[in-house]
């Protein structure tokens, strides 16, 4: 039946229930199981066969050889689509995802992502 | 494959030149190559006779020494013509088909920006999809195309 | 002489009026998020956009006369805040009265609607003037209803002013429910003067982007905003003295909680309708309001006349 | 008031994305449109010829935020047939359960955007927040909300796990319960189909002779699909309708929405109950063999084709990508002269465009870093001040 007003009952309805919405920076939400944000490498299992850097499709990962057999993996987030096709072409297991998703900088330098081999199980990204 | 069968059977009859220029690559899918001095008949042909009445699309090709352009024709049962017309480089003219398909309109101005093909018979208008100061004789979608460093306006940060 | 100028100045004059003006935005916003399901803005919102704009530069177009584009902010809000001194707040006496003061409070608030359009002409820059005709094409179908429901409990109460309507209602408990079909009708016509959805046609954002003030910026906008604001608490306020005129008598302290909750009703019915309605066109516009909501105001008129004849007489 | 000349874009708060209508207006009435598109041209198609055919997938992917799926399935399919895939029956159930949930919300984004364009807003609110139920579907399915990277040549790359099937049954459950809820409001709200009704009217003759795709096209009572007349995917397993309507006018086209939104949860309902078991993807070589082909697809807002062309190497020599959007605008000048400039929004909104799926290709060779001077205020100022006078606009200078 056409006739206005349709939503009368709805809108008063919510009037008096819980809010649909999240106060985002104080509240936030969980992400599901398979969400693809930052991309974590663990470079001491890199052999350095460049697989990610070859079917990347933004050119944001590379692979530099820093000592004989070693290798560190360089991941540019403001040019990285979060695709998590390297992850998928990795054989070894060096790259995985995490749901970091609260990647947003001021300073473009700070996109660059190091995760160094110094050959220690404590690896941590350094950022310069 | 019955259909199809009969679509070939009745092209070859209709225009001899087309014998064995039509293949069928599966069901649903068929292609031909029409001379540009047929093309025009042959489409209104399958439009009227044959049903083809949908143009999905039209593709721009540099073949190298000639331009192509491929006219993907559909009919509503789904089977799809793919009609391909081969042009020399030197003089890539070919006349509109917006006559018979008005939809073709802006396939046919994204043609003539980025592969540089002359249209005969396409009215005027604005411009697709280039911009309106972008220089003559430049057509991104050719093999042998380069960024001429002139038109780089927008600036990339060095990072 | 003082006690006039705080009246006018502080309370219930500019002070109180900015801030319940402020307030009432702040309940508009909210219901209206809360009449779809989301949180709304927190309480200090309306007042953080206003002081953003104040500190934002003002951009004035080269072609437009400057002093008309500066002055026509200030003339809205002048004359929104000049209807308010007529309309009683705690009780059934305003400020200032006479007979007549009904009319002049309806004369002055078409001044800010006047200045819209005024500003929309004035900007020189075709969605502005696609705004300033939609506004005065709107101003000549709801103005009319408006007039005749307002007057028409205008007429049953038997006088021109305000405070004298308010003491007639007081005095016969249970008429103003006769001017239920002018309340609505009051409502509607408010819809269209502050240019609430759904009569904000001429501010429509997907049409002609802010309408007249599509070339104001700065606190030169913030003006015209403070202007609606206050001019809803006017008109609601004015809706609330001329057809909710009950509970009047119980001294000022009540009077004016009274006063509050019956503008903050108007205020949310005025929120409710944007939430429940679509946009409706310019020429549905016209024609809703000579086809049947001006004829309804005429009822109104008709059954006020009738209860006049049979029940005062 | 005599005719007026306003330009509707390239950026207006009506265009979610830009594209140039330039209208001209006697009173409220539109005398005559003109559409000028190409802002979004992003060089998509030179930019596919020189990548490979894995990398070419997530950037067609990224050709349009809402559709991502359709572009990736609809190149990937083109691919796997001149490569000669098989793909197993499993991963092209996958493929079309998220084709339909992507469907499903690009219908839900729609009536919601055609709402707020009425100014209709609360409708908006209340269908955009039950579109977050099928939105987290597909992120659990996929990992994200849009660009899923579902599609890998030869198959899928995530399987859908048994142990979500019930959810998924059960978020379709109350979409369809919500979704008859607003088939009655889009139906019955008098003030919104006021709106909608006898506005930007497109005769079934201009439909077929224009070759209007997708609901545009089957509001005018023009049954054309994609997923019936030549399936692709799992399509010929399923039993569904083709919703037409023959309104011929944007009210049309929100009913041919809606009811699609109820063929989708049937669909994804049937796809989940005879899904096959099985592996999801097949070994793809790298280099594909040379050949052609092209692939079609019923997208969300009508039929996508993609062309590809092959020359034996990791590369494609050429890909064609035509999106919906591109059909139908060509009927916008149409749909737009002799209606009021109030219709002017939901008219455009109706054949629910997608300016970047249209425009694909202008080369910025992003890899490459040049540095070339950016405009000076004054210089971007001056410009457009001209470019306005070449267009017919005078704005002489704003003062700042």
């Amino acid at each position: 039946m056409r006739k206005p007003g349709k939503m009368l009952k709805l809108a008063l309805g919510s009037a008096g229930k819980k809010p649909a919405t999240v106060p985002y920076p104080y509240k936030k939400l969980a992400m599901p199981d398979r969400f693809r944000g930052k991309i974590a490498a663990d470079s001491a299992k890199c052999i350095g066969c460049k697989l990610c850097m070859r079917d990347c499709p933004s050119a944001a990962i590379t692979i530099n050889k820093v000592g004989e057999k070693r290798f560190e993996v360089e991941i540019d987030l403001g040019k990285c689509i979060y695709c998590a096709q390297c992850c998928d072409s990795c054989n070894k297991g060096v790259l995985s995802i995490t749901p970091e998703y609260e990647l947003a900088q001021l300073d473009k330098k700070k996109f660059k992502v190091i995760y160094p081999n110094a050959g220690s199980p404590e690896d941590t990204p350094k950022e310069p | 494959m019955a259909k199809e069968e009969e679509i070939r059977e009745s092209l070859t009859k209709q225009f001899g030149a087309l014998e064995g220029k039509i293949r069928i690559q599966r069901a649903r899918r068929m292609w031909a190559e029409v001379e540009p001095s047929d093309f025009e008949t042959v489409l209104d042909y399958l439009r009227k006779s044959q049903g083809f009445v949908i143009l999905c699309t039209m593709t721009g090709l540099d073949k190298g020494e000639n331009l192509g352009i491929i006219y993907h024709l559909a009919r509503e049962d789904g089977i799809m013509l793919n009609v391909e017309v081969t042009v020399p480089k030197t003089n890539p003219v070919i006349k509109t088909v917006t006559a018979v398909f008005p939809g073709a309109d802006h396939y046919e101005r994204e043609l003539v920006d980025l592969l540089g093909f002359k249209i005969e018979g396409l009215a005027p208008g604005f411009r697709y999809p280039l911009t309106d100061d972008w220089p003559e004789g430049q057509y991104p979608l050719r093999k042998d195309w380069k960024l001429d460093p002139s038109l780089k306006t927008g600036k990339i940060e060095e990072s | 002489m003082v006690y006039a100028l705080v009246h006018i100045l502080v309370f219930p004059g500019l002070l109180f009026l900015m801030a319940f003006g402020l307030f009432a935005e702040w309940v508009d916003r909210k219901m209206y998020a809360r009449f779809q399901n989301r949180m709304g803005p927190p309480w200090f919102q309306p007042l953080a956009d206003i002081l953003k704009l104040f500190g934002k530069e003002s951009i004035i177009p080269e072609e437009v006369e400057p002093r008309m584009f500066r002055l026509l902010p200030l003339v809205a809000l002048a004359s929104s805040l000049t209807a308010f001194i007529y309309i009683p707040v705690w009780g059934t006496k305003a400020l200032f009265s006479f007979n007549g003061d009904v009319i002049v409070v309806l004369y002055l608030l078409t001044i800010p609607t006047l200045t819209f359009f005024l500003a929309g002409w004035y900007s020189l820059c075709p969605f502005s003037l696609l705004g300033a005709t939609r506004t005065l094409t709107q101003l000549f179908a709801y103005e009319v209803p408006l007039f005749v429901s307002i007057l028409s409990s205008a007429f049953l109460a038997d006088t021109w002013s305000l405070s004298e309507i308010a003491a007639f209602y007081s005095k016969h408990p249970g008429y103003w429910l006769f001017n239920l079909i002018g309340f609505l009708i009051g409502v509607f016509s408010l819809l269209g003067k502050l240019e609430k959805a759904p009569l904000d046609i001429p501010e429509a954002e997907t049409e002609v982007v802010a309408g007249s003030f599509t070339e104001y910026s700065g606190n030169l906008f913030a003006f015209f905003r403070l202007a609606i604001n206050v001019e809803m608490i006017v008109g609601a306020s004015l809706l609330a003295a001329v057809f909710l005129p009950f509970g009047l008598s119980l001294g000022p302290v009540a009077g004016f909680i009274f006063y509050l909750a019956k503008v903050l009703f108007v205020v949310i019915l005025l929120s409710l309708s944007h939430a429940i309605f679509a946009r409706i066109r310019i020429d549905q516009m016209v024609n809703l309001c000579w086809k049947f909501v001006a004829p309804l105001g005429f009822a109104q008129l008709v059954l006020n006349m009738i209860i006049k004849g049979t029940l005062l007489s | 008031m005599g005719k007026v000349f306003i330009p509707i874009g390239p950026q207006h708060p009506a265009l979610k994305e830009p594209a140039s209508f330039r209208i001209l207006l006697e009173g409220e009435k539109v005398i005559e449109a003109n559409v000028r598109l190409g802002y979004n041209h992003r060089g998509v198609e030179k930019a596919c010829e020189e990548r490979s055919y894995l990398q070419d997938m997530y950037l067609l992917e990224r050709v349009c935020g809402i559709c991502s799926h359709s572009h990736s399935t609809c190149f990937i399919q083109a691919v796997e047939e001149v490569a000669g895939l098989e793909i197993p029956p499993r991963a092209n159930y996958i493929r079309t359960v998220v084709a339909e949930l992507e469907r499903i919300h690009s219908h839900l984004l729609w009536l919601g955007v055609a709402g707020h364009e009425v100014g209709f807003d609360s409708l908006f609110m209340y269908v955009w927040r039950d579109r977050e139920i099928v939105m987290d579907l597909l992120a659990k399915i996929s990992g994200n909300r849009v660009n899923y990277g579902m599609n890998t040549i030869g198959g899928v790359r995530r399987d859908i796990s048994p142990g979500l099937y019930p959810e998924i049954l059960k978020a379709m459950d109350v979409l369809e319960e919500r979704t008859k809820y607003y088939i009655q409001i889009a139906t019955g709200e008098m003030s919104f189909i006021k709106r909608l009704s006898n506005v930007g009217r497109l005769s079934k003759e201009d439909v077929e002779t224009m070759c209007i795709v997708g609901p545009t096209g089957r509001a005018s009572g023009v049954p054309r699909d994609v997923r019936r007349d030549d399936p692709y995917a799992a399509y010929g397993d399923l039993s569904f309708k083709v919703i037409t309507d023959d309104h011929c006018d944007v009210y049309g086209r929100a009913v041919v929405r809606v009811l699609e939104l109820m063929e989708a949860y049937s669909m994804v309902r049937q796809l989940i109950k005879n899904m096959p078991e099985g592996p999801i993807v097949v070994k793809a070589p790298r280099k594909i063999p040379a050949g052609e082909a092209v692939s079609r697809y019923e997208a969300p807002r009508g039929e996508d084709v993609h062309y590809v062309r092959s020359n034996g190497t990791e590369k494609p020599e050429r890909v064609k990508v035509r999106a919906p959007t591109l059909a139908n605008l060509q009927a916008m000048k149409k749909m737009l002269e002799n209606y009021y400039l109030a219709d002017i929004p939901i008219v455009i909104a109706a054949i629910d465009p997608c300016f970047s799926c249209t425009d694909r290709t202008i080369e910025v060779n992003r890899l490459e870093k040049g540095t070339t001077e950016l405009m000076s205020w004054d210089a971007l100022r001056a410009y457009s001040i001209d470019w306005y006078a070449r267009q017919g606009i005078q704005l002489k200078g704003i003062r700042l």
